[in-house]
C-alpha cells in the first residue's frame, strides 16, 4: 500500500464522516462544518491521486482542480453562513425545522 | 291530369292543416275543409294508373288500382261526409281548429294509404293516419278519452313496430317494397310465415281482430262523432287493405294462416257481438259491432287462403263488404249525433228513426239494402270451401242474428225521442247522414249491376231473400222478447243485470293496469332506490377509504421527504447502483 | 463570426453584464437584463444555424488545449438546451423586470422582500453558468459550472427573504452541496483511472471495472440528488415553491435541466458501454415512481406553487425513463423524446410558474381556495396556464405531446407496457391537478377580494412561453433534426417498419 | 400549394381564425364578434359546399405535413369526411345563431364563442383527418375545447360535470393514444383508406389487433357514450343549451361515433373486422347501450337529462350499423350520423327555448307548453317522432336501413333491438308530446321572460324550426341526389368496392 493510497482512503473516510455529519447533525453550523469536511475528504483524495503518476512527478491537474474546488467551497460556505445568519436573525432558529413546511 | 289529382288529394289536406294552424278562424277555410276529401272521390273514378316517385321516401310508388279504387272511393266519400258533418257538429266547439287540424292530417294519411303501392309509403301514410287520429280521440279531454287515447297509442305503436319488422323482413326476403312484387315473391320465401305473421298482426291491430281489438271499443266512443264515423267506417279498413296488399291471395294456399284467420275471425265475430250487447254507450255498441264485422272479414280472408282459386270471387265480395260496412257504420255513427239532438217535428223524428233502422238492418243484411248484397256475395263466394263449408253455412246466418241483436241494442239506446235531446238538428249534420243512409239502399241497386261484382250472385234466387231475412226476423223477435221480459222483471234484478257490464275494451283494461304497475315499480327502482344506493356507496367510500388513503399518504410523505431519509437513500442508491453494475 | 465567438459570447455576455450591473448598481438594471436577453437570443440563433450547417463544434477556450485548457463543445442536444435557456431566460427577464418594478410599488411589500439590485447580478451569473454548463466539454468543468448554478440559484431563492424561503434555500444548498461532492469524488476516481477529465477522451478509454463503476455511481447518484429524482426530491417542492415568482420558473425550468443534462452526457456519451442495462432500468424505475408520487402529491396540495413544484418532481421522472428504454431497439426515439421533453417541460413549467406568480401577486396568496373565479378576471393568464398544462399532460398539439409520443413509441415498440402505462397514467394525473386549478379559477362563485393590478408584461410573458410550447408541438422537424447532430451511439432501429 | 391542398386547411381555418380573433377582442365588441362568428360559419358552409361538389366529381383534396418521422399531420376529404363535415358546418351555423340569441346579456361571451369556434375547428379537423394520428390530435383538442364550454356557468354543479367529463374523456384519450402507438409499432403509420389497411397483416398479430381494436373502441366509446362509458354525458347537461346541442349532435358524442366508423371501415376494414370476430361484440355493446340508454331515459325528470340518455341510446345506432357491417347496415349507420345530429339538435334547441323563455326544465313543467310556444314544440314533436323512427322522418330512414341491413347480415336479433328501442323511445317521448299539446298550461310559468313579438326571440326560434323541417325533408326526400342517404350509399359503394 502506497502513501498515496493511504491518503486516498483517509480522504474517503473523511468524506464519510462529513457525510454522516451532514445528514445526522441538526445544528446548522455543525452541518456547515460537516460539508466542509466532506469537501476536504474529496480534496485529499485528489491530491493523493496526483501522486500516482507513473513518472512519480505530481500531476498538476488535480492540484488545479483542488484549488478550484476550494474556491467553490469557500463561496458555498460563505453563502451557507449568510443564509443561516439571516434565518437566525429572522426566527432565532439554529436548526432546520423537522417537518417540511410547504 | 290523374297525377295532378293524386298530388292534390295528398297535399290538399296537409296544406289545409297548415292553414288551420296559422289562421284558425276563417269561414272560407271551414268550407274548404269540408271539401278536402273531394279529390279522392274524383280520383276513385279515374282508370287505374301507377307512378314512380324515386325521390320520395324509399323509392315510392303511388297509384290507383282496382282494389285500391274501392277503398279510395268509400274512404273519400266517408271523409267528405264526415267533413260536412263535423263542420256542423263542432260549430260551437271552441277548440274546433284543433279538431280540424288532426282531422285533416288523419284524412291525408287515410287517403294516402289507399294510393300507396309500396311498403314504405304505405307505412308512412298509415302512421300519419294512426298518430293523427290520436288527436281526434282525446279531443274532449275527458279522463276516459285520455285513457282511450293512451291505449290507442300503445297499441298503435305496437302495431307499427310489428309492421316495421314485417316490412324489413319482407324487403329482405323479396328485395322490393312494391306491393305487387312483394306479395308474389313473398309467397315463395322461406320466411313467409314469420313475415306474414308480423304483418298480419300489425294490420290486425288496426283491423281490430281479437285479441288485438282492445283500443277500438275505447277509442270510438271517446272520439267526437264525425271522427268515430271515419275511424270505424274508413280507418279500420286500412288494416284490411294492408292485409290484402301483402297476402299472396289467389296464388297459394296457406293452411296455417287460413286456420288462424278463420279461427280468430270466428271468435271475434261472435264474442265481440256478445260483449257489444252488454254495452250502454251506443258508440261502444257500434264499436263492438265493427270488431265483430271485421271478424267476418277475417273469416273471408281465411277462406281465400284455404282456396286460392276462390280469391277473385271472395275478393270482389269483400270489396262490396268494404263499401257496405263503411257506409252503414258511418251512417249509424252519424245517427248517434243526430238522434241525440232535439227533434224539431214529429215527422222529422219518424224520418230519422226510419233512417236509423234502415241503416241498422242493412248492417244485418236486410234484403233490399247494401248489406244484403254484401252478405249474399259472401255467401256465394265462400260456398265451395271443402273443410269449412259447414261452418260458414251456419256462421253467416248466425252473424246476422248477432248483428241484428247488436243493432237492436244500438237502436234501443239511441231511439229518437226516448231521451230529452239537446242541441239543434242542423242541416249540416242531417244531409251527410241522410246521404249515407240513402246510399245504404241505393247502393244495393247500383251494385246490383256493377260488373265488378261477382256474376255468381247477379242471378239472385228468391231463396236468397229468405235466407237473408229469417235470421233477422228471429233476432228481432228475440230482441222484442228480451225487452218485454225485462219490463216484467223485478227492478232489483234489472239493476243486477245492468250492473253486469263488461268495460269498453274488455281484456285490455287489466293489461294496461299491469303495465302501469310495472312502470311505477320501474320508476321506484331506477329513480329512487338505485340512486339512493349509489349515494350510500359513495358516502361510505368518502367516509372510510378516502381518509385512510390520505392518512397513509401523509405518513409516507413524512417518512420519505426529510433530510435523514434522503441522506440514507442517497447512500443506498449509490451502493445499489454499484452492485447492479458489478453483477 | 463563427461558432466559437457565439459560444464564448453566450457565456461571457451575461457574466460581464452581471459584473457591470453589480458594480455600478445602476438604476436601469432591467434594461441591462433585457439587452442581455436580446444579445443572447441573437447568439443562440447564430450558434444554432452554424451547428445545423456544420455539425458539432469543439473549441478550446483561449486556444488552450486540454488537459490544461477549458474546451467548449456544442452539439445538437447542447444547442437545444441553449435554445431552451435563451427562451425561458429571455421571457423570465422581461417578466422579472415587470415583477420587480411592480413590487416596488406594492403597499403590501415588507422590508425583507427582495430588491431589484440583488436579483439581476445573480440571475445573470446563473444564466452565464447555465450556458457554460451546456457547452462544457469536460467533467470537472461541468462540476464548476454546476456549483456556480447552485450557488446563484440558492441565493435567488433566499431573495424571497421569508423564513420559509430561507429554510428551503438552506435545505436545498445542503442537498446540492452533498450531491456536488459525491460528483466530485466520482470525478476524482475517474481521473485517477483514466487521467483525463474530457468526456470525449473518457468515452474512448472507459472500461468496465470497479473503480469506473464506483465513479459512475457516485457521479450519477450525486446528480440525481440535484435533479431531485424520487426519492431524493425532498428539497425541491419547498425550494421551488417559496422562491420569488420569476425565480421559480428558472429553477424548475432550467436549473434542474443542468444537472439532468450532465447525467445525460455522462450516461450516453461516457458510461453507456460499461453500464449494464439493469442500471439504466433502476433509473427508469425511480423515474416511474417519481411520475406517480409527484403527481399524487401535486394533486394533494393546497398551494398552487407547491402543486406546480410537485409537478416538476413528476416531470423529472419522465426524463429518466430514457435510461431504461435507450438500451432497447427503439432507444433512439426515447432519446429524442427525452431531450425534447426537457425542452418542453422547461417552457411549460416556467410559464406555469409565471402565471402562478402573477396571480399570486394579484391576490396575495397562492392558496387554491383564494383563486376562485380568478380566471374570469384574468383569462389570458389562465389560458396560458392551460396551454402549459396541455403540454404537461402530453396532449396535442404541444411539444409535450411530441415528446411523450416518442417516449410511448419507444416503450411500446420495445414491449415495455409498464412504462407505457406509467407515461399515460402520469398524463392523466397531470390533468387532474392542472384542471383542478383551472376549474377553480373558472368557477363563478365568490366575489374577488381586493387585488393588485397586474403589469401587462406579467400577462404576456407566460402567454408567449406557453405559445412556444404549442408551436413546439407543430414545428418539430427542425428540433428533431438538431438532436441528431452529435447524437450518442444508441442502438437504434429508427422507426417501426 | 394548390387549391386542392388549401381547401381542407381553409375549412379548418374558417372557424379557427374567427375563434382566435374573438379571444383577442374585448368582451363588449358584440357586433364585431357576432359578425365574425357568422361570417366564419357561412364561409365554412360555402367552402364545404365547394368541397362537396368537388368530391362528387372525384377531386382529391389533401394536405400533409410531417411532424416527426411516423407522425404526419394529414387532412384529406373523402366522402365520409364530407358527410360529417357538412353536418358540422351546417349545424354550426345554426347553433351559432342560436347561441347568439341564447346568451344575450350573459357574461363571458367572448370566452364562450372563442371556445365554441375552437370546438368546431376540432370537429372539422376530426372530420377531415387523413390518418389516425391527425384524428387523435383533433380528438384531444376537442376534449380540451369543450371543457370550458361545459363549465361555462361556473357553478359547483357544472364544475363537477366538467371534472367528470374530463375524467372520462382524457382517460379515453389515453387509452386511445396507447392503442394508436401500439398499432403504429405493429404496422407503421395508419392512414385512412376506404377498405381498411390491416387485412394484409401477419396472422400472428391478429391477437394484438383484437386487443388494439378493443382499446380503440373503448377510447372512442367514451365520447360516443357507449355503456358503461357513458357516465359523463348526462352530467354534462349543466352546460348551456347550445353547448348541449353541439355536444350531442355534432361535436363530442358524434366525434366518438365517427371515430368508431373510421376504425371499423377505414383502418381495419369491414371485412377484416368480421374476420377478426370483433364486430359481434361491438354490435352487442351497441345494442346494450341502445337499450340501456332508453331504459334510463324513461325515468328522468329533468328534460335535458332525458334527452341526454336518449343520445346515449341513439348514437349507438351508428355503432350498431357499423358493427353489423354489410352495405345496407353501413348505409343505415352512416346516415344516422347525420340524421341523429339533426334530430337531436332540434330537441336540444327546443329544450333550451323552454328553459330560456319559460324557465321550464323539468318534464312535469312542460304541461301546456305547446300552446305557449307552438313553433318550438312543433319542432320538438317532429324531432321526437323522428327519434322514435316514425315515418316519414329522418329517423325512420335510418332505422329502416339498419333493419334491412341487419337482415342482410343475418343478425335478426338486431331488428328486435331496434323495435324495443323504438318502443322505449315512444314511451319516453310521447308523454312529453302529450304534456306539451294536450295538457292544460299552468297559471304561471316557472320563469317567464318576454322575448319580443314571436313566442321567443327569433334567434332562438328559427334554428329549431329549420332543423325540424330538415328532419322531415331528410326523410321525405331521402332519395334525392345529395341527400345524406344518397351520400351514404356513395360511401358504401367505395367501402364495399371489389
Amino acid at each position: 500500500m502506497t502513501y498515496a493510497t493511504l491518503y486516498a482512503i483517509c480522504g474517503v473516510v473523511l468524506f464519510g464522516i462529513g457525510f454522516y455529519g451532514t445528514v445526522f447533525c441538526r445544528h446548522l453550523i455543525r452541518k456547515v462544518m460537516a460539508v466542509n469536511l466532506m469537501g476536504a475528504g474529496v480534496f485529499l483524495v485528489m491530491i493523493a491521486l496526483a501522486a500516482r503518476t507513473p513518472s512519480g512527478a505530481p500531476d498538476p491537474v488535480p492540484h488545479a482542480m483542488v484549488l478550484t474546488g476550494i474556491v467553490v467551497a469557500v463561496s458555498a460556505t460563505a453563502l451557507m453562513l449568510a443564509l443561516i445568519r439571516r434565518l437566525h436573525h429572522q426566527t432565532g432558529l439554529t436548526e432546520l425545522p423537522e417537518q417540511m413546511e410547504h | 291530369m290523374n297525377q295532378i289529382l293524386l298530388w292534390t288529394m295528398l297535399v290538399l289536406p296537409l296544406l289545409l292543416a297548415a292553414l288551420v294552424v296559422t289562421r284558425a278562424d276563417s269561414p272560407i277555410l271551414a268550407r274548404l275543409i269540408a271539401w278536402a276529401a273531394f279529390p279522392a272521390v274524383l280520383l276513385a273514378l279515374v282508370p287505374p294508373f301507377q307512378i314512380e316517385v324515386p325521390w320520395l321516401l324509399l323509392d315510392s310508388r303511388l297509384g290507383v288500382d282496382a282494389m285500391g279504387r274501392v277503398f279510395l272511393g268509400v274512404t273519400g266519400a266517408l271523409w267528405l261526409a264526415a267533413g260536412w258533418y263535423a263542420n256542423a257538429y263542432l260549430a260551437n266547439d271552441a277548440r274546433r281548429h284543433v279538431f280540424q287540424f288532426f282531422f285533416l292530417l288523419t284524412m291525408a294519411g287515410n287517403l294516402g294509404v289507399t294510393v300507396a303501392q309500396d311498403g314504405a309509403s304505405f307505412l308512412t301514410f298509415f302512421t300519419l293516419m294512426s298518430l293523427a287520429a290520436y288527436g281526434l280521440i282525446v279531443h274532449d279531454h275527458r279522463a276516459a278519452s285520455n285513457r282511450a287515447g293512451r291505449v290507442y297509442l300503445m297499441m298503435t305503436i305496437g302495431g307499427e313496430m310489428l309492421l316495421f319488422m314485417g316490412l324489413v323482413m319482407a324487403f329482405h326476403e323479396t328485395g322490393t317494397l312494391v306491393f305487387s312484387d312483394l306479395s308474389t315473391k313473398l309467397a315463395l320465401s322461406p320466411l313467409r310465415d314469420i313475415v306474414l305473421g308480423l304483418l298480419l298482426a300489425g294490420f290486425g291491430v288496426k283491423l281490430g281482430v281479437m285479441p288485438l281489438h282492445g283500443w277500438l271499443p275505447m277509442a270510438h266512443p271517446a272520439a267526437p262523432t264525425p271522427a268515430s264515423a271515419v275511424l270505424s267506417g274508413a280507418m279500420i279498413k286500412t288494416g284490411l287493405l294492408g292485409c290484402l296488399r301483402v297476402l299472396p291471395l289467389g296464388m297459394i294456399a296457406l293452411p296455417t294462416w287460413s286456420d288462424t284467420c278463420l279461427f280468430l275471425g270466428l271468435l271475434t265475430c261472435l264474442l265481440a257481438a256478445l260483449i257489444g250487447m252488454t254495452q250502454r254507450n251506443p258508440k261502444a255498441v257500434l264499436a263492438y259491432s265493427s270488431v265483430s264485422q271485421m271478424g267476418l272479414v277475417t273469416v273471408c280472408l281465411g277462406a281465400a287462403l284455404v282456396k286460392p282459386q276462390a280469391w277473385p270471387v271472395i275478393g270482389s265480395a269483400l270489396m262490396v263488404w268494404v263499401v257496405h260496412h263503411g257506409v252503414a257504420k258511418a251512417a249509424l255513427f252519424f245517427g248517434v249525433g243526430i238522434a241525440g239532438t232535439r227533434m224539431p217535428t214529429t215527422a222529422a223524428r219518424y224520418l230519422i228513426t226510419a233512417g236509423l233502422v234502415l241503416a241498422a238492418l242493412s248492417l244485418a243484411g236486410l234484403p233490399g239494402t247494401m248489406g244484403f248484397a254484401a252478405k249474399t256475395a259472401l255467401k256465394y263466394s265462400t260456398a265451395n270451401l271443402e273443410s269449412w263449408n259447414d261452418m260458414l253455412a251456419w256462421l253467416l246466418p248466425l252473424t246476422s242474428v248477432t248483428t241484428t241483436l247488436l243493432v237492436s241494442r244500438y237502436l234501443w239506446l239511441v231511439w229518437p225521442g226516448r231521451h230529452a235531446g239537446h242541441g239543434r238538428l242542423s242541416p249540416g249534420m242531417v244531409i251527410p247522414w241522410g246521404g249515407l243512409s240513402m246510399t245504404v239502399v241505393a247502393g244495393f241497386f247500383v251494385m246490383r249491376w256493377q260488373t265488378l261484382v261477382n256474376p255468381a250472385w247477379t242471378t239472385l234466387a228468391p231463396s236468397d231473400l229468405w235466407i237473408a231475412a229469417w235470421p233477422i226476423l228471429i233476432a228481432v223477435a228475440l230482441a222484442g222478447t228480451v225487452i218485454l221480459v225485462a219490463r216484467t222483471l223485478p227492478t232489483n234484478l234489472t239493476a243486477m243485470l245492468a250492473a253486469f257490464r263488461i268495460p269498453e275494451g274488455d281484456l285490455v283494461i287489466p293489461l294496461i293496469a299491469t303495465i302501469y304497475r310495472l312502470r311505477r315499480r320501474g320508476y321506484r327502482v331506477t329513480a329512487v332506490q338505485l340512486p339512493q344506493r349509489s349515494r350510500r356507496l359513495q358516502h361510505a367510500l368518502e367516509e372510510t377509504v378516502v381518509p385512510r388513503l390520505v392518512q397513509w399518504l401523509d405518513r409516507m410523505t413524512r417518512s420519505l421527504e426529510n433530510d435523514l431519509t434522503a441522506g440514507l437513500l442517497l447512500v443506498l442508491l449509490a451502493v445499489a447502483m454499484l452492485l447492479i453494475s458489478m453483477t | 463570426m463563427d461558432a466559437e465567438w457565439a459560444m464564448t459570447g453566450l457565456i461571457m455576455v451575461p457574466l460581464a453584464a452581471a459584473i457591470v450591473v453589480y458594480v455600478t448598481a445602476t438604476r436601469f438594471v432591467a434594461a441591462w437584463g433585457v439587452a442581455v436577453a436580446m444579445i443572447q437570443t441573437g447568439l443562440t440563433f447564430w450558434l444554432t444555424r452554424s451547428i445545423l450547417q456544420s455539425g458539432p463544434v469543439q473549441v478550446p477556450l483561449g486556444g488552450w488545449e486540454a488537459p490544461l485548457g477549458i474546451p467548449l463543445y456544442a452539439d445538437g442536444i447542447s444547442v437545444l438546451m441553449l435554445i431552451m435557456t435563451t427562451l425561458v431566460g429571455a421571457t423570465s427577464t422581461c417578466y422579472a423586470a415587470a415583477y420587480f418594478s411592480a413590487l416596488q410599488h406594492d403597499p403590501r411589500r415588507s422590508s425583507s422582500q427582495p430588491t431589484i439590485q440583488t436579483f439581476w447580478p445573480l440571475w445573470l451569473i446563473l444564466w452565464s453558468a447555465l450556458n457554460a454548463l451546456f457547452l462544457s466539454a469536460d467533467v470537472f468543468n461541468l462540476y464548476v459550472t454546476l456549483e456556480l448554478i447552485t450557488i446563484s440559484a440558492v441565493a435567488l431563492i433566499g431573495l424571497a427573504g421569508k423564513a420559509q424561503a430561507l429554510v428551503a434555500a438552506i435545505r436545498y444548498l445542503f442537498a446540492a452541496l452533498m450531491g456536488s461532492l459525491f460528483y466530485l469524488l466520482g470525478v476524482a476516481l475517474l481521473y485517477s483511472t483514466y487521467g483525463t477529465v474530457s468526456w470525449h477522451l473518457l468515452a474512448e478509454t472507459v472500461q468496465a471495472d470497479v473503480l469506473t463503476w464506483c465513479a459512475a455511481s457516485l457521479m450519477i447518484i450525486g446528480l440525481l440528488l440535484k435533479t431531485a429524482l424520487f426519492p431524493l426530491h425532498f428539497w425541491l417542492p419547498a425550494a421551488h415553491a417559496n422562491a420569488p415568482a420569476p425565480v421559480s420558473g428558472l429553477l424548475s425550468g432550467l436549473v434542474l435541466k443542468a444537472s439532468f443534462f450532465m447525467i445525460l452526457r455522462l450516461w450516453f456519451y461516457v458510461f453507456h458501454p460499461v453500464m449494464p442495462v439493469s442500471a439504466g432500468w433502476m433509473l427508469s424505475v425511480l423515474g416511474s415512481a417519481a411520475i406517480l408520487w409527484g403527481s399524487i402529491q401535486a394533486i394533494r396540495q393546497q398551494r398552487v406553487k407547491l402543486m406546480i413544484a410537485y409537478s416538476t418532481v413528476a416531470q423529472v421522472g419522465y426524463l429518466f425513463l430514457v435510461f431504461g428504454l435507450a438500451c432497447e431497439p427503439m432507444g433512439m426515439l426515447a432519446w429524442r423524446g427525452t431531450a425534447y421533453l426537457a425542452f418542453a417541460h422547461a417552457c411549460a413549467k416556467a410559464a406555469a410558474f409565471m402565471v402562478a406568480g402573477s396571480l399570486m401577486y394579484m391576490v396575495g396568496s397562492d392558496l387554491l381556495d383564494r383563486w376562485e373565479g380568478i380566471g374570469r378576471r384574468e383569462p389570458k393568464l389562465i389560458f396560458a396556464l392551460a396551454l402549459a398544462g396541455v403540454s404537461l399532460m402530453g396532449l396535442p398539439p404541444s411539444a409535450g405531446f411530441i415528446a411523450k409520443w416518442l417516449l410511448l413509441n419507444a416503450a411500446i415498440g420495445n414491449g415495455r407496457w409498464e412504462v407505457a402505462a406509467v407515461i399515460v397514467l402520469g398524463g392523466l394525473l397531470a390533468a387532474v391537478y392542472m384542471f383542478r386549478i383551472i376549474g377553480v379559477s373558472l368557477s363563478s362563485a365568490v366575489p374577488m377580494p381586493e387585488t393588485m393590478p397586474i403589469p401587462r408584461m406579467m400577462r404576456w410573458a407566460p402567454l408567449v412561453l406557453a405559445m412556444v410550447v404549442i408551436v413546439g408541438g407543430i414545428v418539430t422537424t427542425e428540433p428533431i433534426r438538431l438532436l441528431e447532430i452529435g447524437a450518442p451511439p444508441i442502438a437504434a432501429r429508427e422507426v417501426a417498419p | 400549394m394548390t387549391f386542392q391542398q388549401w381547401l381542407p386547411l381553409l375549412v379548418v381555418a374558417s372557424s379557427l381564425i374567427p375563434g382566435s380573433i374573438i379571444f383577442v377582442l374585448g368582451e363588449q365588441q358584440i357586433k364585431l364578434r357576432t359578425a365574425l362568428n357568422l361570417a366564419g360559419a357561412v364561409v365554412k358552409v360555402l367552402l364545404v359546399a365547394i368541397m362537396l361538389w368537388g368530391v362528387s366529381l372525384d377531386q382529391e383534396y389533401q394536405v400533409r405535413y410531417g411532424l416527426v418521422e411516423g407522425l404526419d399531420f394529414a387532412l384529406h376529404a373523402d366522402a365520409l369526411s364530407l358527410l360529417f363535415v357538412s353536418l358540422a358546418a351546417v349545424l354550426w351555423l345554426l347553433t351559432t345563431i342560436y347561441a347568439i340569441g341564447y346568451l344575450e346579456d350573459s357574461p363571458h361571451r367572448r370566452r364562450f364563442f372563442g371556445f365554441f369556434s375552437l370546438c368546431v375547428t376540432a370537429t372539422t379537423g376530426l372530420a377531415l383527418a387523413g390518418n389516425l394520428l391527425t384524428f387523435l390530435i383533433f380528438y384531444e383538442m376537442l376534449t380540451l375545447t369543450t371543457y370550458p364550454l361545459v363549465i361555462h356557468r361556473g357553478t359547483p354543479d357544472s364544475l363537477r360535470a366538467g371534472r367528470l367529463y374530463l375524467l372520462f374523456a382524457l382517460t379515453g384519450g389515453a387509452i386511445l393514444l396507447l392503442a394508436v402507438v401500439w398499432l403504429q409499432t405493429l404496422v407503421g403509420p395508419v392512414e385512412f383508406s376506404a377498405t381498411g389497411i390491416l387485412s394484409e397483416t401477419d396472422p400472428a398479430l391478429y391477437g394484438s389487433l383484437r386487443v388494439i381494436f378493443a382499446m380503440l373502441i373503448a377510447g372512442f366509446g367514451v365520447k360516443a357514450a357507449l355503456v358503461p362509458l357513458h357516465g359523463w354525458l348526462p352530467q354534462a347537461m349543466v352546460a348551456p343549451a347550445p353547448v348541449s346541442a353541439l355536444l350531442h349532435a355534432v361535436a363530442v358524442v358524434k366525434a366518438g361515433a365517427f371515430g368508431i366508423v373510421r376504425i371499423v371501415y377505414d383502418v381495419y376494414g369491414a371485412e377484416f373486422c368480421g374476420q377478426l370476430g370483433v364486430t359481434i361484440p361491438l354490435a352487442l355493446v351497441a345494442a346494450l347501450t341502445i337499450l340501456y340508454g332508453s331504459m334510463r331515459a324513461l325515468y328522468q325528470d329533468d328534460l335535458k337529462r332525458r334527452l341526454a340518455f336518449s343520445t346515449v341510446s341513439q348514437v349507438s345506432y351508428i355503432m350498431l350499423g357499423t358493427a353489423i357491417a354489410g352495405p345496407l347496415a353501413t348505409t343505415g349507420g352512416i346516415v344516422h350520423l347525420v340524421h341523429q345530429g339533426v334530430m337531436k339538435i332540434t330537441l336540444f334547441f327546443a329544450a333550451g327555448n323552454l328553459a330560456e323563455t319559460l324557465g321550464v326544465k323539468k318534464v312535469d313543467q312542460m304541461r301546456g307548453s305547446g300552446r305557449r310556444m307552438p313553433v318550438t314544440m312543433a319542432a320538438f314533436t317532429v324531432a321526437a317522432l323522428g327519434m322514435i323512427g316514425i315515418p316519414p322522418t329522418a329517423g325512420f330512414v335510418s332505422k329502416w336501413y339498419l333493419g334491412i341491413g341487419a337482415a342482410q347480415a343475418d343478425q335478426w336479433w338486431v331488428i328486435g333491438v331496434l323495435v324495443a328501442s323504438s318502443v322505449l323511445n315512444a314511451i319516453y317521448f310521447l308523454p312529453l308530446i302529450y304534456a306539451a299539446w294536450f295538457a292544460s298550461p299552468p297559471d304561471a310559468w316557472p320563469d317567464e321572460r318576454p322575448r319580443g313579438r314571436f313566442e321567443t326571440s327569433p334567434a332562438l326560434l328559427f334554428p329549431p324550426l329549420i332543423t325540424a323541417v330538415l328532419t322531415l325533408l331528410l326523410g321525405v326526400f331521402a332519395g334525392f341526389p345529395f341527400s345524406p342517404l344518397e351520400w351514404a350509399k356513395l360511401i358504401v359503394l367505395q367501402e364495399y368496392a371489389p
